[in-house]
């Protein structure tokens, strides 16, 4: 018998910054304020990137000298791909943070994230489908990038599956945290198995990014079009965020506060 | 032997009780009573370490505890002597003998017949035979009482009394009429978190 | 082969994805207010006729 | 909110009980023997996956035709993604009856780590479920004309890979088990994960069978069953804690 162990934990408030900025962001009613005048500024700069971004991809650049013309799809699937793994990666690190210190607007975050990068998966998995049947003769190979999108669209889709499979909010949100976390782990597997099993099997073909040379006529579109993206993530994340965060707040005196304001 | 400052547990971002906090010494029980639905077995979960409270803090000086909820943790394809000597060798912590503690709680006569085939009330008195064999200071139980005849009933407050004798403790859960009898009870009425 | 179609495909996919994604939360967000609105009425009824 | 500060729920239970090596050897050989007497009781349930692991390969010669020459060059690939399924069919008895009986609340309490105790129920699912498919592997390899020079790395290949299917498995099972219908879920959850083992282990005896090296593959397999010996545990465990709330 085990009478003289003690167990005693406590969290003591610490005063690292990043910490205190953590907790404010986790304080419902500022995040509600403070994301609520960060949005519209955020869909305004992604409006017009990607009407930049555009005009420069399909109207200024010129058309490729091995895909044609088709090469401007690149410009929506390259930042799609990009999007769809960082979202992934950032999932991962929310996911840890809310797994490890139980910080719910990080749960809130990670689950806004989800159906974003989901739609970005799907956006690259189509163009890209799209871009194949063109320059392969066909909409769908079984090319590195294609499948290891594809392996990532079913890490999303389990991820959102699980967490509207379990009632209780709380205990949905850390499962989900808990696969997105070990979905992060094996993605790097995923794609490198995947990539080496694309050159085991077939020869390389020509792929959507190009060469290793790019002409600067096409490297800022596709920049620009990069940068358009992360806005509209940011922007649609802290919608998402903030109608979760009414959700399940809708019982606080802070909310009814924040609705009675805006019915006035 | 467990402090418990003011935990609260918190489902669908409701509470379930409204905050807890007590003291518990050695050789003292605590009784948590209140209606259905109050959240007397999410208290005993929370306590056990099984429920992670949304807030408030505890501490324990005891290591381990014994639970005993409405799921037993018995299993129906193990007759009752190889689930107590499962159960005697997982812990590792007794010195008594399987045979010695079902005899104790009466189920010798049925030792060898698969859990299956047992009533909720042996059922019961085998979980309870699992509580002796866990050598530990503090008892969780929750609804002890429950599917137990007269005295089935006895058997538990002698075997509580004896565990309090002994300068063990005790949260005990329950929503009938029947308490143990014993000097150092103190009475804890879980109110519902529902109301604000 | 003529490109066009599927570059304007690739695009309009994009763009009905985008914005299904972006529009979804908004409809979900009125039908929360609603609730909450509704929430708050029956708040007040309740303390209406404690009083 | 405020960043809930209290105490750690795992701690509660599990510090405090200075458990020497020897006492947690023997509850994970006390929790192992007792996983195989279940299993043992219930053998006629054990045969399930295995029989339809039997089923799945017959139907493909029915479905493609019989023809040698395409049977043993997809041999590999059918033979793994049928154990896939087999594994994925068998995992959903991992923690199910644990769970629903009350017996998994008893684990965390009891002061093992629950580490060691996913690590004990996972090596006896793989016992019951994932070795008979690594033994019936030379009768599916007949059945699908798999060349008999490469019958010993698909065999080798499913002793490496069927440990890492169940251990991988473990955490989607915890996370699903609280779940009244989560064997669909599971698929869905575990099948990605599966993917960069299925690539290794298929690749290996096809460079087997075409003659070439296959060493680096089997390496890469032994590194992942490491790895996720190392690793799955601790997430299996913790998917448990979150189910268990």
């Amino acid at each position: 018998m085990n009478t003289n162990a003690t167990t005693m934990t406590k969290i003591k408030p610490r005063k690292n910054w990043l910490v205190m900025f953590i907790h404010k962001l986790g304080s419902p009613p500022w995040f509600y304020n403070f994301s609520g005048k960060l949005i519209p500024w955020l869909w305004a700069t992604f409006a017009a990137l990607t009407i930049w971004g555009l005009y420069l991809g399909l109207y200024v650049a010129p058309a490729d000298y091995q895909q044609g013309e088709s090469v401007r799809i690149m410009y929506l699937h390259v930042p799609a791909a990009w999007m769809s793994m960082m979202i992934y990666g950032l999932m991962a690190v929310m996911s840890f943070i809310a797994l490890v210190w139980r910080i719910r607007m990080m749960e809130i975050l990670m689950m806004s994230s989800a159906p974003i990068g989901a739609a970005f998966t799907i956006i690259a998995l189509a163009s890209g489908s799209l871009w194949g049947r063109p320059t392969w003769g066909t909409y769908w190979v079984w090319d590195a990038r294609l499948t290891s999108e594809l392996v990532l669209l079913f890490l999303y889709l389990g991820v959102i599956g699980l967490h509207n499979a379990i009632d209780e909010p709380r205990k949905a949100a850390r499962a989900a945290c808990l696969l997105a976390l070990v979905g992060a782990v094996n993605l790097p597997i995923i794609h490198y198995s995947v990539k080496w099993w694309n050159t085991l099997h077939q020869g390389s073909s020509i792929s959507l990014t190009g060469g290793s040379s790019i002409d600067t006529s096409m490297l800022w579109p596709l920049l620009i079009m990069a940068v358009a993206a992360k806005f509209y993530y940011g922007a649609n994340l802290l919608t998402r965020a903030r109608i979760k965060l009414l959700e399940q707040d809708m019982r606080k005196g802070w909310v009814k506060n924040v609705v009675k304001e805006q019915t006035s | 032997m467990l402090s418990v400052s003011k935990i609260n547990f918190e489902r669908y971002f409701a509470p379930v009780f409204q905050p807890v906090s007590f003291t518990l010494e050695a050789g003292g029980l605590l009784l948590v009573t209140g209606a259905n639905g109050c959240g007397k077995t999410t208290l005993i979960r929370v306590l056990a370490g099984i429920l992670h409270p949304t807030s408030g803090e505890f501490s324990s000086r005891t290591g381990s505890m014994a639970y005993v909820g409405h799921h037993l943790g018995i299993k129906d394809d193990l007759s009752v002597v190889e689930n107590l000597r499962f159960m005697r060798d997982f812990l590792g912590t007794s010195n008594r003998s399987s045979e010695e503690v079902m005899k104790e709680v009466g189920l010798t006569r049925v030792s060898e017949q698969l859990a299956r085939t047992l009533s909720a009330g042996q059922r019961k008195r085998c979980a309870l035979a699992r509580l002796l064999l866990s050598n530990t200071q503090l008892w969780l139980l929750d609804e002890p009482y429950s599917n137990l005849d007269q005295e089935g009933v006895e058997l538990v407050d002698k075997m509580l009394l004896k565990h309090l004798e002994a300068g063990g403790a005790c949260v005990l859960a329950t929503h009938g009429a029947h308490r143990p009898n014993w000097q150092q009870t103190e009475n804890y009425e879980l109110i519902s978190g529902v109301a604000a | 082969m003529n490109h066009a179609p599927f570059i304007w495909a690739a695009y309009a996919v994009g763009a009905v994805v985008l914005l299904w994604c972006g529009l979804a939360p908004l409809v979900r967000k009125n039908t929360i207010r609603r609730d909450i609105r509704r929430l708050i009425q029956l708040e007040e009824v309740e303390r209406d006729s404690h009083a | 909110m405020t960043i809930e500060a209290s105490i750690d729920a795992g701690g509660a239970a599990s510090t405090g009980i200075e458990a020497g090596a020897g006492s947690m050897n023997k509850a994970f050989f006390a929790l192992l023997r007792r996983d195989l007497l279940l299993a043992f009781r219930r053998r006629t349930e054990l045969l399930f996956p295995v029989i339809f692991l039997l089923v799945v390969i017959s139907l493909f010669p029915l479905g493609i035709g019989p023809s040698p020459q395409l049977l043993a060059r997809i041999a590999p690939g059918v033979i793994w993604i049928a154990a896939l399924l087999a594994t994925v069919i068998s995992l959903d008895g991992l923690f199910r009856s644990d769970f629903e009986d009350g017996t998994l609340e008893q684990f965390v309490l009891s002061g093992h780590p629950l580490t060691l105790i996913a690590l004990a129920k996972i090596v006896a699912h793989w016992l019951v479920a994932g070795l008979p498919l690594v033994l019936l592997s030379p009768l599916l390899a007949i059945w699908m004309n798999l060349p008999l020079d490469s019958l010993g790395v698909m065999i080798v290949t499913l002793a490496l890979g069927t440990p890492i299917l169940s251990l991988i498995g473990s955490i989607g099972v915890g996370l699903t088990i609280s779940l009244k219908r989560g064997g669909q879920l599971l698929s869905l959850l575990v099948f990605p994960l599966y993917v960069p083992i299925l690539i290794i282990a298929t690749a290996a005896v096809m460079a087997a069978s075409d003659g070439l090296p296959y060493t680096a593959f089997l390496g890469l397999l032994v590194a992942g069953l490491i790895t996720s010996l190392t690793l799955a545990p601790f997430a299996a465990a913790a998917a448990l804690k979150i189910s268990l709330s």
